[in-house]
Formats: C-alpha cells, structure tokens, sequence
C-alpha cells in the first residue's frame, strides 16, 4: 500500500477539468485523491449529494465524472448510493453483470450534507453496512448557498448566518465531531485526513486512508478537511498552507479508527498556537481585535482537551 | 472520446437526453474554464525535477502527465488559482499575469 | 391457470413482489403499509426471491435508495402510506424526472394532521402532479393486478415513469378476500426482465445522472416528461389488453358500471365504487337508472374518455376521499369539471366523503343519488361542493 | 344482499378475535364461498375491546363498509357483555354467541333487551380439556359454523383437519386437541 506518487499518476483521471469549483477549491482536490486511490481496473460508482461538489461537476450535458455517477438531493447521498450497492448484489447474485467485474461505491457529501441535513441518511446506510465509502468533504459551512453556518463551523468562525456581529462575534458553539459519531456505528473503517504540503508527506496519508476506506469490506467513512478560499478568506495558492497548519496546531487531527481503535497518523513534535492557524483565515479576523484575547484562549483550551483525549485514546504509543 | 456534439441552443425537446442523463463520461473536459484565470502559471521545464508534486494538487486536473512524467499545463482549464507554483519545491512553476 | 386464493390486500401485493421477484426493494414501516414488506422480508429471509432488500431508517431514504437501485439498473420496488408518502415527496418528483420506472404500493391513509391511521385519498391526491403514474384499486385483487401491470407500464421504453398502485388502507389492505392468482411462471412471463438502456452499473457504458439543469435544458426535459405521461394512456390500454389474454380480467383506463342508459351517476375512486355498485343494483331493481364510473387510471387523466361517458347525462356526483382546500371541490370533482368544460354540458355536483376513515355504508351512497334524482327532475342544483356523512 | 351472512366479533387485543373471523373465512373460503374477514382497527393495544367482521356468500361480496346490522354476533370475552354493546344492531332472527361457563338463559337478562336466539360455549373448559392451554379459537369457530350455519359441518370438520394436518405436520398430539375441541365443542354450544 505505498504510496508512490509516479506510479499513482500512471493511473487513469476519473475527474476531467472543466468543472466549475470556484479557482483553488479544496474539494476537487480532495476528489481526485480518493479517486485515484482506485485500483485502475476497478469501475466505480460515485453519488454526491447537492452542494459545490455537484452542481459544479455535473451541469447538464457537462459532467466531469468519468465514472458513473448519480446525484439525487441534498439529504440522501448515504440512501442513494446504498440502493446502487444493493442493486449491484442483486444483479451479482442474479448474474447480470460479469462475475470477475469489481465496482465500488463512493459518496461524497460537504459538511452540510454530511453533518446535518444528510446525517439521518448518512447513519442509516452505515447502519447496515454497505459496501460502500462515504468522503466528508469538511469545509466548515454551508459555502454552496454562501457561507452560512454549519455544525461543523468551527466556534466563533464568521460565517453569514453567524456573523462576527458587535454583541455576537461569531458562530457561538462548538462543533460536532462526526468523525467520532461515525465510529460510534461500529465500522470497520473510520479515518480523519486531509491533502496536506510536502513536510506532510503531501498526499500520502489521504491516499492510504482512501485506499484502505475503499478496500475494506462494509461501510467506511472517511472525514477530509477540504479548505474553501472564499468562506475561510485566504488566498487560493494557499490550500495546503491552511491543511499543514490544521494539523500543526492539532486542530484537524489525523487519525484512524480500524474496528474501534484509535490510532493517530501524526503527533507534531511541537503543537502549535491555534493562533496560527486563526491568523490565516479572514473569517478569524475579529478575534484577533483587542478585547477578544479570551476567544483565543477558548478555541486553545477545546483544541487541547480534544487533543488529549486523542492521545489518550491512541493505542499505538 | 465520443463528444456532445449538439446545437446547444436549439436542440429539440425530442432529442434531448431523457431524465437529464449523460452518456459521454468526462464530457465537461469539452468546456473551457481556462478564461477565468487572471494569473497564469508558466511551467519552466528546466527547473522541473519531475517531482510531481503539481500533479495532484491541482483542483482541475490541469497538470498534463504522460508516463509518468509532467509535460506541461492544460490551458483550456486551468483556473490559475496558483496551488501548484505554491507548492513546487524547484520553483519550476511561476505565476504571471495573464495577457 | 390462476389459483383462486384468499388473501389481504397486503398480501396479495406482497405475494405479487415475490412472483414478480425484484432486484431491490427498499422500505419502511408505516401503518397501514407496513405488511408489504413484512411479508416480502419473510420471503427474502425464507430465500424465496433473490432481491435484495433494504432496511431503511425512513420513507425519504427509501425512495432515495429506490433512485439509487433503479438508477443503477435495478428492477426496484417499495410501499407506503400517508406520513410516509408524504417524507418521500420531494424523492417522488425526482424519481418521475429522472425517468426511473419504481412501482410503489400506495396503500391510502389520511395525512395528518391530525393524526390518523384510517383511509381516505389525501396522501396520494397531494401526489398526483408528482410525475408519477396513478392505478388505483376497488379490491385485493385490483391491487394484485395492477401491481403487476404496473412494472410493465413503468418500464416500457414510451413511458419510463414510476407507478403508484393505489389502494384503500385496511378496506383493502387488511380485509381478506377472494382472489385469483395467477402462477409464478405467467407473472415471471408477463413481467419479462428488466432491460434498461443506461444504467450506473453497467460495465459497458459509464453515464452520469441527476445533473444541475439549467433554464436551456429544464423545459425540455419537463416537456419530455408530459410526453411521457401522454404515451402511457396508450401503454396501459396495451398492458391491461395483454393481461385480459393471460387472465381473462378486463381493465380499461376506467370502470363504466350500468352506464350503457344511465341517466345519473357517481364518479369515485377504490373500495367505496364496491359499496355504490351495490345500491346502484337496488335502484336498477327498482326501475332507476343509475349507473357508476370507478376510475382507475388517474394519472395519466383520462380526458376525452371521461367527457364520452358522461356526455348526456341529467346529473353527476364526482365523489373526492380528500378535500381539495381550495374552497370550490376535490381533486377529483376540478379534474372531471375541467374535462367537461366546453365539451359537455352536464350537472355535476361534488361529495367530500369518507375522511379519516369515516366509513361509507350503502345508506349514504342512496343520499347521493336521491340528490341526483333530484336533480335530474327539476334541472336544478341547490349546492356543488357537499360534505356526506359529516355531523352537521 | 340478503343471501350475504354477516357477523361481527366482539373480543379483547390479543385474544384471536381476529385471527378467529379470519379462519372463519378461511374455511367458509375452503367450501367454495366468497368471503370477507376484516379488523375494525384502532390503536387499540393488548386488552382493549376490539371488533372484527365477517361477511359470507355464495355471489361476490362488494359492499365494503362495516357491519352494522348482523346477522350474527361472536362475543369471545363474556366480560365485555358489560361494557360494549354487543347486541347493537342485532338482528332479531339472528343469534348471539357467548363464551361463557354459564347458561344461556343466565346470560340472555344481561343483552339489554335482545330479543333473538342466545347460545353460550365454555370455550375455557373445552380449550383447557382438549389442547391443555386455553385458545377460545378453535371453540368459538366451532361453535359459530354450528350455529350459523354457514357451512356444512362435517365438510368443514374434514376442512379443518385437513388444515391442522397441514399446518401441525411434527406435532400430531396439537391435531388430535383441535379436532376434539372442535367436535365436543359442536355438541356443547348451547341456545334458546
């Protein structure tokens, strides 16, 4: 399972350009990655549910799949892509397609997808354990309708439904750990990862943990932190600055869950200040302004506690 | 690659794909993004160690790859969102002002 | 040759699934729907089908997960009711336009609220401009035979929209019956195998569906869709004459019952026609010419038919199961209006009846047609828009 | 529709009633009949008074309301006698059925004012005796063919073992308990 990224790059593109993702998107990125953790031979079926990701790559007759792909709505994509998986054993069983033909089945969905208005559907279909892999691209609000906040935005974040306001400064509430309620549904496969710069290892831990989600028999879930240069305001060169600093200050921890234990990918040998993270995102800004020193300190105080528990919980020491 | 080779703007109701589906994988790639960028990267062969480090940065496959190694830029798509100069350790890749 | 049987409404669905053996049914429990897949995981778990069946965690995500398999080149089924046809809503729509042939039991309860588990037609009414094809049946076995039917009208190249077989829940449902089956082989036979032309799990041929649509193409599409609808007036005709050769049972796009010299009649829709046509065999006995239509195709609407079968008559009574809301009459009443305007000049009145399972006895169909009698001697209607059964 | 017989079950969630008016149906069905067996349901849970119906006939049956003028009435819990109406719509050339261990002339005072035939069965001594447990069912199906005679009763004996044989194929003792409480439960029902 090494990654060798000459040799990845002899495999087949399963994402065209000429999508519409706005200039410097994560998403696609992150796309691209899983994708190719596809072994070359092997068809796929790919569901994503609406948001950035679908209305962009598929805008009738444009589709930048070069697989299968189906959207439905925005809440279904773990249903959706479950009836296909279904429908693929059943036409197994009944010999209506090859025998020695493999297809996969992968659903991407953002945080908005994902964490909220597809969370009943999400669960339901890792519940009973297709064979399938579900990508959280996690950029941290609803950015397909502009911005507005998210259970995965990140507290005090400035987004258009928690505007950094003079008496509320910002999104008021933690976010939710889906990756942690994914692995509550007792899958084989769960893991957090994001595309992340050269010092990092660049693609390497994305792309083992795609392969690993994608191979593993039953629902996997896979979390990637997929930054958005227009909801977090930064500049678009600067996609994996923001990933390398996300695990950096252990904000984005990478980690993964194979049949319940826990085991970090990466434990920086120094953790950095939140600060540096906050400081390179504009939707931060105001807690930077004088007075607001204790917003820093809360976002460091809940980085470390969830920190600690990972540490904890890490089985491999 | 089979294409979609309609008259976009008059294509008769009867004649249009049923359900919305599409049968031409990829056919996006017949769309040209490349018009949105205001800055252009500018691949330097010479610098270029063929780490590939480009290659999956990009957010619209742009980095042209042949057996294994980088041969250029797709143009037609690229957004010039500059990931890829940002990241090349050889600074083999230069960002430059269209037109 | 068929085997007279004995069965609920539910179970003669649910054996029809099994003889039809689809690939994938995806279902919740609702009340009264629930059995279908009741019976038909027995059957899954006792290996009597090869269909895969999925357990969902609600109605959005079974009509998600029927998407899904048909799209992906699955002969797909489900059922529901009421709340649950309801949670699908915005999934049915996206079936019919996205031209997916799903058959779904729609066992007709009352949408809440307030709550209630009993029968009318409010869940499927809400339906009708769904996209979606609508049978609906007076008995188990209408429900059986449409069921059946409706995979073929669904899947036929000049349609390719899902059906809903629409029956009345426990009238139906629940009440066991006389039936006649027919063999596994004739339905195995009748139904064929599922062959769609582009599927996601095809091998051969990768597409992509459910794309963004914009003001260029989505007109279109929406026009191909009505087209659709158009073609399957014709397709059911064809199906249901295909089915009167292996059964002998006719079915047309509706029942016309002593209508031949009927002078006044009553238009509806499931069980209650069972409950008219016995009064109207009392006032035929009598000498009254009464006369009923059952209409079992209502979606497609059958237009001109309707307008041939009650040109000429003195008065009609269009019974609705669910209220339209719109201050002037039910579903069924605007539909059978609109029909006859400028085409026919016939009386027509309107009963909103049998709410919330409020049950309809032979007495209160006789009220309806003494108000007819009524009307076709002096030539005057005192009220339109009526409410039967109701405590005043 | 005066060929149509029609009766109505009175009985508690959970005691067969219903599953009572749908073997009733089953072996009306098994002579050749056209038949009817449905629940009247509610949200009724486990002892609350629930009704059942059935409607038996040589032509189609299309009426498909509620019964409310029977021909006859099934009371499977004798203690309802007391709070439902179970005589409601009673017709006087019918006849009511009680499971109950007393007579028909203690129960026929408490049916306020029911003027029609009144049988009574011991389905809870008959049950015990004959299959160890106490199943009003079988009993009470018994008892309703006798009375009501909707089918012949031998043919529907025969029907019966038929079915028991079928349904109880490892369990011969549970086909010998059925047929004898069907039978002794054929001579026991009693009227005025």
């Amino acid at each position: 399972m090494a990654f060798k990224l000459k040799e990845e790059a002899l495999k087949p593109e399963r994402l065209t350009g000429g999508h519409r993702m706005c200039a410097g998107c994560g998403a696609p990125v992150v796309v691209r990655a899983v994708l190719r953790a596809l072994k070359a031979e092997d068809q796929a079926v790919i569901c994503s549910a609406t948001g950035c990701l679908e209305v962009s790559t598929f805008m009738y007759p444009y589709t930048a799949w070069n697989d299968s792909f189906i959207h439905s709505a925005f809440e279904n994509a773990g249903a959706t892509i479950s009836g296909a998986e279904a429908a693929y054993k059943a036409m197994k069983k009944k010999g209506k397609l090859p025998a020695d033909q493999t297809i996969k089945f992968i659903a991407f969905g953002g945080d908005g997808g994902t964490y909220d208005i597809g969370l009943q559907s999400l669960s339901g279909a890792m519940e009973r354990g297709h064979d399938m892999v579900y990508v959280c691209y996690d950029n941290g609000a609803y950015m397909n309708t502009g911005i507005q906040r998210s259970s995965a935005t990140p507290r005090f974040a400035d987004t258009t439904t928690s505007p950094a306001g003079s008496s509320v400064p910002g999104k008021q509430q933690q976010r939710k750990d889906l990756t942690a309620i994914m692995a509550a549904h007792h899958l084989p496969y769960v893991a957090q990862t994001a595309p992340l710069g050269s010092k990092h290892g660049g693609f390497k831990d994305l792309h083992e943990k795609a392969e690993k989600a994608i191979y593993t028999e039953g629902a996997c879930f896979l979390n990637v932190l997929a930054p958005c240069p227009r909801g977090w305001r930064y500049d678009t060169p600067k996609l994996l600055e923001m990933t390398d600093i996300a695990v950096d200050t252990c904000v984005w921890p990478l980690y993964e869950i194979v049949d319940g234990k826990l085991t970090l990918s990466y434990i920086p040998k120094e953790k950095k200040p939140v600060e540096e993270y906050l400081k390179a995102q504009g939707r931060f800004r105001h807690v930077f302004k004088k007075g607001n020193e204790w917003m820093i300190e809360e976002i460091q105080k809940e980085v470390d506690r969830t920190w600690e528990d990972l540490l904890n919980r890490n089985e491999t020491k | 690659m089979k294409k979609i080779n309609w008259d976009l703007n008059n294509i008769s109701w009867k004649d249009i794909t049923p359900g919305g589906i599409v049968e031409v994988p990829g056919s996006a790639s017949d769309t040209i993004t490349g018009e949105w960028r205001s800055d252009k990267p500018i691949w330097d062969k010479d610098k270029c160690k063929q780490c590939l480090i480009c290659f999956p940065v990009c957010p619209d496959s742009s980095i042209n790859v042949s057996e294994g190694k980088m041969v250029g830029i797709d143009y037609d798509h690229c957004k010039g969102c500059g990931i890829c100069a940002n990241q090349c350790p050889f600074g083999a890749i230069e960002m430059v002002r269209e037109g | 040759m068929g085997k007279r049987d004995r069965l609920s409404g539910n179970e003669a669905v649910a054996v029809a699934m099994r003889q039809i053996n689809p690939d994938v049914v995806a279902a919740f429990p609702i009340t009264p729907s629930t059995e279908v897949p009741q019976y038909f995981a027995a059957f899954a778990n006792d290996g009597l089908v090869d269909t895969e069946f999925v357990p969902v965690e609600s109605e959005h995500s079974a009509m998600s997960a029927c998407i899904g398999a048909e799209a992906a080149g699955a002969r797909t089924m489900t059922a529901t009711s009421a709340n649950g046809l309801a949670y699908m809503w915005e999934m049915l729509y996206i079936a019919a336009s996205s031209r997916l042939p799903i058959v779904l039991a729609a066992v007709n309860r009352a949408l809440s609220g307030p709550i209630n588990i009993h029968n009318d037609h409010s869940d499927t009414m809400g339906a009708r401009d769904s996209g979606w094809v609508q049978l609906y049946g007076e008995t188990n076995q209408e429900a059986y035979d449409n069921f059946i039917m409706a995979v073929k009208i669904a899947e036929h190249p000049d349609v390719c929209l899902p059906v809903m077989d629409c029956y009345d829940g426990f009238i139906t449902s629940h009440s066991v019956e006389v039936i006649e089956l027919l063999d596994d082989q004739d339905v195995k036979n009748f139904v064929g195998e599922y062959k769609p032309k582009a599927y996601l799990n095809n091998p051969n041929g990768k597409v992509s569906m459910g794309p963004l649509d914009m003001p260029a193409y989505y007109f279109e599409h929406k026009r191909q869709q009505a087209e659709a609808m158009k073609n399957a007036k014709r397709v059911i005709l064809e199906v249901s004459e295909e089915f009167y050769k292996l059964t002998g049972r006719k079915y047309g796009l509706f029942e016309e019952y002593k209508m031949e010299d009927a002078e006044v009649a009553i238009v509806l829709l499931n069980s209650t026609a069972g409950t008219a046509k016995a009064v109207v065999d009392e006032l035929r006995s009598k000498g009254v010419k009464a006369g009923l239509i059952k209409i079992r195709v209502f979606r497609p609407f059958p237009v001109d038919e309707i307008v041939a079968a009650l040109k000429g008559l003195k008065a009609v009574a269009v019974m609705d199961k669910a209220d339209g809301f719109n201050g002037a009459g039910g579903p069924l009443f605007t539909d059978i209006t609109s029909a006859l305007y400028g085409k026919a000049d016939v009386k027509v009145i309107n009963y909103i009846y049998g709410l919330g399972g409020r049950d309809v006895r032979t007495d209160d169909i006789e009220v309806v047609y003494d108000e007819l009698l009524k009307i076709a001697e002096t030539g005057s209607v005192k009220s339109v828009y009526n409410y039967l059964g109701i405590k005043e | 529709m005066s060929k149509v017989v029609e009766i109505r079950w009175h009985g508690r969630g959970g005691q067969g009633a219903k599953t009572a008016s749908l073997l009733l149906a089953d072996a009306a069905f098994n002579t050749g009949k056209y038949i009817q067996g449905f629940p009247e349901y509610g949200p009724e849970r486990m002892g609350a008074p629930i009704t059942a119906y059935n409607r038996i006939s040589d032509e189609p049956i299309t009426v498909h309301s509620n019964i409310y003028e029977p021909g006859y009435v099934v009371v499977v819990d004798e203690t309802l006698i007391d709070s439902v109406a179970v005589t409601a719509g009673l017709k006087d050339d019918g006849a009511i059925i009680v499971n109950t261990a007393k007579s028909p002339e203690e129960i026929a005072p408490k049916l306020r004012g029911y003027n029609g035939k009144v049988y009574t069965i011991d389905a809870r001594k008959i049950s015990v005796e004959c299959l160890g447990k106490y199943f009003p069912n079988t009993p009470m199906l018994a008892a309703t063919i006798k009375v009501t005679g909707v089918m012949d009763p031998d043919e529907f004996i025969k029907d019966m073992e038929a079915s028991f044989k079928h349904k109880f194929a490892s369990k011969p003792q549970v086909i010998e308990g059925n047929m004898k409480a069907l039978k002794m439960s054929m001579e026991e029902v009693k009227g005025i």
